[in-house]
């Protein structure tokens, strides 16, 4: 159980990453805030995506003459499209929550 | 009973992930799965068969080439998303002052950086068959030079220079390459996006490079008009 | 044969490439922006025709994107069943399109529209992506472009519920997709793939089963949040009650029942050992307290949109039942529930639409008696309530039926009763529509006339096939049963 | 062959051509004519039908049935045995017979929705013929919700408010009863297989006696909520706030006679005279109906209301026929249909007169109607020999029947039973005959504003009506021919 | 695991802990691109520079920027 957990250290911290993320989605008022959770969270969940593509002594996934062990590069390759993705998914809800803001102060007044 | 629920909900979660953790193979274990089904044929052929020494860019642009597509749809589609709710933003006549206006030192700075860091982002473009960068990183850094640009010299200059037509083609240009050559490639009696259905080696690097240019380009303009969009909102 | 096997991809690409192109060109001129999408989807509706034939005829076939074979390369798996969702899916999103022409003449303002069309074809393209991959990631890839796109179109019209309805909608879906991304992880560590069959393969490997059950029930929640599961329901009845009435059509119509489907793929491919899971009880009664809330809800709304919108809570919890008894009735019962949900609530919310374009009616007291002034639409939006309501003679009885059936097969005598109740509550609240609207004195002012040809003619459509599918089933029967016998076949 | 296949489509034929101008009739808008014209060729097609598949059963042809595979268990069936023939005729002919006082009657109290009124008349009268029709209890559940369904914006047409309130009622009345029917068909075995419906019954494989009985009684109940049986009654006298035609026909005739007909079926085809004596249920049966005899009488008695007080005869009426049913003896289920006959051609006069006498007075209580009689003559006279009828004076349909359902008790020697038929007659002679009284004998007090001419459209169906329960009361061996078929073939002998 | 992964691991935490727990919307924000930034030295740590390189750019460049334009378009302070 320990040894795992040590093993699995990069895990274990990127769930507590998501739930703090998680947290700030459910519990903070203010708009924003719940965005950065939602990046907080999916930054967390790349973080364990590429510990699953880690191996033990291996090397950056570019080929270089005479080296033989690479990393797995896929889960790099899932990351960095997920990256570009949340990107994308960020900026039109950041639009979403400014228009809906200006709208309610439009309300208040 | 929000205040009660949140938290509970917390533990849950945690407690069902950590269960799962637990469970899982040790990291880095030369024989887990991930290392042993499908990674060998990436790092072995990987090379010969796409012409891409870095591996991470073999992935995107040629065995998962149809991801990479759909992860462009969503940019564009977060950009398409923004001008729906929002509208292009408009530039007023006549160049409105900052609010905030940048010492000299700063401005001079910019002048004399910008050109390499726009050199910088072509060469993180081009180069990231081989060696670490790519076309996202690439028009990423293109993107905050323009954003850079528009903080120091002013927005409505910044638009003025790189106006919305001209933006249009760029933002839409990525998706259009990948089509082209998807349906040149069924033409030529392949299956869609098969980048070497020519079977030359060379022809495949010159496609994968026009790729990682269009990437560049394409993410790089939309994620500054997002900027743009966000800046400026018409009311209503 | 050759010809057909590139129809799959071009189904999904052709109106993604065609979005763009609207973005690029014709970003000013709505008239072209409505032709192009509307020959697009009718491009992608004659290959989905042309697809589910041959499927039907030769068989399910695979086709590797670019070339590579699994589990390096992408594939697009075209089953009988992804066929006809994808036939379900071209067939109401063109028929939304033709609705949209004049509704966003008179709803949007004009600057929104050619971008109204590129969402609309994003969403469309993207669902059709989502239906036909046979790859988790890609997938996700589909997931995140069919709801972000689903956001925007449902705050569009820019009111501030709108927004509300949109932004809650949005922080739900994200929260969804990063659930996708999570358990593909969990999933992609045990077995080292990321493509279905692959993945059906190895978990028979396994010999601990946690991990895949945590990345099988994380991915089954991110699409229980998609379908509107019964916990997860909480964004849908202001979104879909908000958004523009074709939108909410297809959301309504299309995008929960894609959903469900995401949900049968886990299921059914993932998910090991099921008969041993006790988290499939939790699931049924989570489906079955859903049926009951929706109906009893829908009793007690004001707006004819949400109440609408409730009762899809309510009628995809049947469809998500039918997934959850594991059997072949069930399997089949719920997809026959997609279908029947897919055409009569999307031409409910076309006549839902009608009304609003006529005479801009939301509330269902303002528009009492309007049966009387408008007896096309609303008799055609009668034959559609009747459907949901599982009256005899429309597909809504067929799907129920085959459900109770399957649960009698099996002595579930608990889920007899809830799905019985859940046809009488909703026979209540369709009842509870038909003599607000037919059997009223008309008491509003203004004027109303006929809603106008080019929004009559999707709603009949939706209608005649509502209809026909209830008369002769047999028709689903034929495209349905080899593909629901191919998917058992992978239960474990 | 080309014979052959002729008469196996007649079943189909007689229900979806009818139907199909039922659905015409909803688009005739403003054109009368044709609109009275399509609903009495629906009505002469259905009779047409009937009468010919009667001819085809003479002729020796047991087993005429149409399959209609729609998939795994989900097959439709229409099939014309003796049984459903006998109700399929009484709807039949009562409609084609009610067909021009409705027309008349709607004339009269002219509404602006009379498309949507004769298609959903004729639709309902329709499905009533299919549950008849339905050759498996699939079948016959759906005609029998659909028959629910198209009888609800009939009651609803005025759109009073009272009128929504009693539809509401009568629609979740029915619907509890369909659940449970459908409850019960779907744990039926073979409920959906062309030849369910066989003399001796389907077999219950692994149906322990609980679960038996329970299939039993949700088939009972469901059934008898349209046949108004005791707990559930109060849904039919609501209903009579309906127009008079619907009243008349559906209220009087189809839905209740479908509801006799569905328990009939159930206990003769679905469990078997057999295996029902076995379960010994009958006795539970015979205690509902004759709560339901006495329930309905008394209630009729105090009422003032004249269609209230027919609608209560109706609940009092229809139990003699589940009582005769579930006493399971041959002589008894002869009095069944016997009293159903005469209960169907009476009632649908009397409530003919009673509309009639709306129309003409605008009365609608029993105690505005004194003297009533000397002002309408013909339509107090037709009243009275319908009341006589129902009573069961010698000489009427209504005493043979009573006669033979007397002898079912007497048989079994069952004296509650006997006394129960008694208690029934003396008030069912108290609850009529005092209307008779009232109509005749009543001293004026308010004069009432009314000529006695009527339209002959309104005079002919009640005239018929009574004359036929006259006739068959007069020559009973009419009706035998039609009904030791079904005795021969469920009681065998 | 090294050291440094461990003390990298600790400063993650504690610096989303403090975005999410900071008031001042501002501050929360500067704090997430130094969150993000530590985030790309963990994952250059773990043998993934690009996505060490993106990450830089993204989370801690644009997305900062783009929260920083869009909490002067809303409201500064996270308060119930």
């Amino acid at each position: 159980m320990l040894n795992s957990a040590s093993s699995n250290l990069i895990y274990i911290a990127s769930i507590i990453l998501f739930l703090v993320g998680f947290y700030a989605v459910a519990a903070r008022p203010n708009l924003i805030k719940k965005i950065i959770g939602i990046n907080i969270m999916e930054t967390s969940v790349f973080l364990f995506l590429i510990g699953i593509g880690t191996k033990k002594n291996g090397a950056v996934p570019i080929i270089v003459e005479g080296v033989k062990n690479y990393i797995n590069p896929l889960p790099q390759a899932v990351v960095l499209m997920a990256l570009v993705v949340g990107v994308g998914t960020t900026a039109l809800s950041l639009i979403l929550a400014v228009r809906l803001s200006e709208s309610e102060k439009e309300e208040r007044q | 009973m929000k205040k009660m629920f949140t938290p509970l909900l917390l533990t849950l979660l945690g407690i069902f992930f950590l269960l799962a953790v637990f469970k899982m193979p040790p990291m880095g274990n030369p024989d887990n799965p991930t290392n042993v089904v499908a990674a060998p044929r990436y790092i072995t052929q990987g090379p010969q068969e796409t012409g891409c020494s870095n591996l991470v860019s073999a992935i995107i642009l040629n065995y998962r080439i149809y991801d990479t597509m759909g992860e462009m749809v969503v940019i564009f589609g977060a950009l398409a998303a923004a001008l729906a709710i929002l509208g292009r933003e408009h530039v007023k006549e006549g160049l409105s002052p900052l609010k905030v206006e940048p010492s000299p030192l700063v401005r001079i700075m910019m002048v004399i950086y910008i050109p390499f860091f726009i050199i910088f982002a072509l060469y993180v473009i081009i180069n990231g068959g081989f060696s670490v960068g790519g076309g996202f990183q690439g028009g990423a850094i293109l993107a905050s030079v323009i954003i850079i640009y528009a903080l120091i010299f002013g927005f409505d200059n910044a638009v003025k220079r790189l106006p919305a037509k001209k933006r249009v083609f760029f933002e839409g240009m990525a998706i259009l390459y990948f089509t082209v050559i998807g349906f040149m490639s069924v033409f030529m009696g392949k299956n869609f996006l098969d980048l070497n259905f020519l079977g030359i080696s060379m022809f495949q690097k010159f496609l994968t490079l026009g790729l990682e240019i269009s990437i560049g380009l394409a993410s790089g303009v939309t994620i500054a008009s997002l900027f743009y969009i966000l800046k400026k909102v018409e009311r209503g | 044969m050759n010809f057909v096997s590139q129809l799959p991809i071009s189904i999904v690409i052709v109106p993604l490439t065609v979005a763009v192109l609207i973005s690029v060109l014709l970003s000013s001129n709505k008239k072209a922006a409505f032709t192009v999408s509307f020959l697009a989807m009718l491009f992608c509706f004659v290959s989905a025709l042309l697809i589910t034939i041959t499927v039907s005829m030769k068989g399910s076939f695979a086709y590797n994107v670019s070339g590579w074979a699994p589990p390096w390369g992408i594939e697009i798996v075209v089953d009988r069943l992804s066929s006809f969702m994808v036939l379900l899916i071209n067939l109401v999103g063109l028929l939304a399109v033709i609705f949209s022409k004049d509704y966003v003449e008179r709803k949007l303002d004009s600057k929104k529209i050619p971008f109204y069309y590129v969402l609309i074809l994003l969403l469309l393209g993207s669902m059709t992506g989502f239906v036909l991959s046979g790859d988790i990631f890609n997938m996700f890839i589909f997931f995140e472009a069919l709801s972000l796109s689903s956001y925007s179109l449902v705050a569009i019209s820019g009111d501030r519920e709108a927004l509300r309805a949109g932004f809650k909608y949005l922080i739900m879906g994200m929260i969804s997709s990063l659930f996708v991304l999570l358990g593909l992880g969990f999933i992609y560590s045990v077995t080292g793939t990321l493509n279905f069959n692959q993945i059906a393969l190895g978990v028979g490997k396994l010999s601990d089963f946690t991990v895949i059950y945590t990345g099988a029930l994380l991915l089954i929640t991110a699409f229980a949040i998609e379908a509107a599961l019964f916990p997860l329901h909480v964004w849908l009845p202001q979104a879909h009650g908000r958004a523009p009435a074709p939108v909410s059509a297809i959301l309504s119509g299309l995008v929960i029942g894609v959903g469900i489907f995401g949900i049968i793929k886990v299921v059914y491919y993932i998910l090991p050992v099921v008969y041993s899971a006790g988290f499939v009880v939790i699931f049924r009664s989570l489906a079955s307290i859903g049926i009951i809330l929706g109906a009893i809800f829908a009793l007690f709304e004001k707006d004819l949109k949400v109440i609408l919108a409730q009762s899809s809570i309510s009628q995809i919890g049947f469809a998500a039942l039918g997934v959850f008894l594991f059997s072949y009735l069930g399997l089949t019962g719920s997809i026959l529930q997609i279908l029947n949900h897919a055409l009569a609530k999307s031409a409910l919310f076309f006549s839902a639409g009608a009304i609003i374009y006529g005479t801009g009616f939301k509330r269902l007291d303002e528009m009492r008696g309007i049966g009387k002034k408008m007896p096309i639409t609303m008799g055609l939006f009668a034959i559609n309530l009747a459907s949901i309501a599982s009256i005899p003679m429309t597909c809504g009885f067929v799907s129920k039926y085959l459900l109770c059936l399957g649960a009698i097969k099996q002595g579930l005598w608990g889920l007899v009763g809830i799905i019985l109740l859940g046809s009488f509550l909703s026979i209540l609240y369709c009842v509870r529509i038909i003599n607000c609207i037919f059997f009223e004195e008309p008491k509003f002012k203004v004027e109303v006339k006929e809603a106008p040809l080019g929004m009559l003619i999707p709603l009949g459509a939706l209608t005649i096939l509502t209809v026909i599918f209830g008369i002769y089933p047999k028709i689903a029967f034929i495209l349905i049963e080899p593909g629901v016998k191919e998917i058992l076949s992978f239960l474990r | 062959m080309t014979q052959t296949i002729n008469y196996m489509v007649l079943p189909v034929a007689a229900v979806v051509l009818p139907a199909i101008i039922g659905f015409a009739i909803f688009f005739t808008g403003r054109n009368k004519k044709l609109r009275e014209f399509l609903s009495l060729i629906a009505a002469l097609l259905s009779l047409f039908f009937v009468a010919t598949l009667y001819f085809v059963l003479m002729q020796g042809n047991t087993d005429i049935c149409f399959p209609i595979c729609l998939g795994q268990d989900f097959t439709l069936c229409f099939r014309a045995d003796w049984l459903g023939m006998f109700f399929a005729g009484i709807t039949s002919f009562l409609w084609l017979v009610s067909v021009p006082y409705s027309l008349k009657y709607m004339e009269i109290k002219s509404s602006d929705s009379e498309g949507r009124f004769f298609g959903f008349f004729t639709l309902s009268a329709v499905s009533a013929i299919g549950v008849t029709m339905a050759g498996n209890m699939l079948t016959l559940f759906i005609f029998y919700e659909l028959l629910t369904v198209s009888t609800y914006p009939l009651v609803i047409h005025t759109e009073t408010p009272a009128a929504v309130r009693a539809a509401k009622k009568y629609l979740i009345y029915l619907l509890i009863g369909e659940i449970l029917i459908l409850f019960a068909v779907l744990s039926t075995p073979g409920f959906g297989e062309p030849r369910a419906f066989s003399k001796i019954g389907v077999m219950f494989p692994g149906i322990g006696p609980k679960m038996l009985l329970f299939i039993f009684f949700s088939y009972i109940v469901g059934f008898g909520i349209k046949a108004a049986i005791f707990p559930f009654s109060n849904w039919l006298p609501t209903v009579s706030v309906a127009p008079t035609p619907v009243t008349g026909l559906l209220h009087a005739v189809a839905v209740v006679n479908v509801g006799v007909y569905g328990i009939m079926r159930v206990i003769l085809n679905v469990f078997g005279v057999e295996l029902t004596r076995s379960m010994g249920v009958g006795v539970v049966l015979i205690f509902i109906s004759s709560a339901t005899i006495i329930y309905g009488s008394l209630m009729a008695l105090s009422q003032d209301n004249l269609k209230k007080r027919l609608a209560f005869s109706t609940v009092d009426y229809v139990s003699y026929s589940i009582l005769g049913v579930s006493l399971l003896n041959p002589a008894a289920f002869v009095g069944a249909l016997l009293l159903l006959v005469n209960h169907a051609f009476l009632k649908l006069s009397l409530f003919f007169c009673a509309g009639a006498i709306d129309i003409q007075t605008e009365k609608t209580e029993v105690s505005e109607l004194s003297g009533v009689g000397c002002k309408l003559p013909f339509v107090s006279t037709c009243f009275a020999i319908g009341s006589l009828g129902l009573i069961g004076v010698p000489l009427t349909l209504g005493f043979v029947g009573k006669w033979y359902l007397w002898r079912g008790p007497l048989e079994t020697n069952q004296p509650g039973v006997i006394g129960v038929l008694i208690a029934g007659a003396i008030l069912c002679a108290f609850y009529l005959l005092y209307v008779v009284y009232v109509l005749f004998f009543g001293q004026s007090k308010v004069s009432l504003n009314c000529d006695g001419k009527l339209s002959w459209l309104i005079c002919l169906p009640i005239g018929i009506g009574v004359a036929g329960g006259a006739i068959f009361g007069v020559f009973p061996k009419l009706l035998l021919p039609l009904i030791n078929p079904i005795i021969s073939c469920y009681f065998g002998g | 695991m090294t050291i440094l992964t461990t003390l990298l691991i600790l400063c993650l935490i504690i610096l989303s802990i403090a975005v999410v727990l900071n008031r001042d919307m501002l501050a929360s924000i500067v704090l997430f691109s130094a969150y993000g930034l530590v985030m790309a030295v963990m994952w250059q740590q773990l043998g993934a520079p690009m996505l060490a390189l993106a990450e830089v750019i993204i989370e801690s460049g644009i997305i900062s920027v783009l929260f920083v334009v869009a909490v002067f378009r809303t409201s500064r302070d996270d308060v119930e």
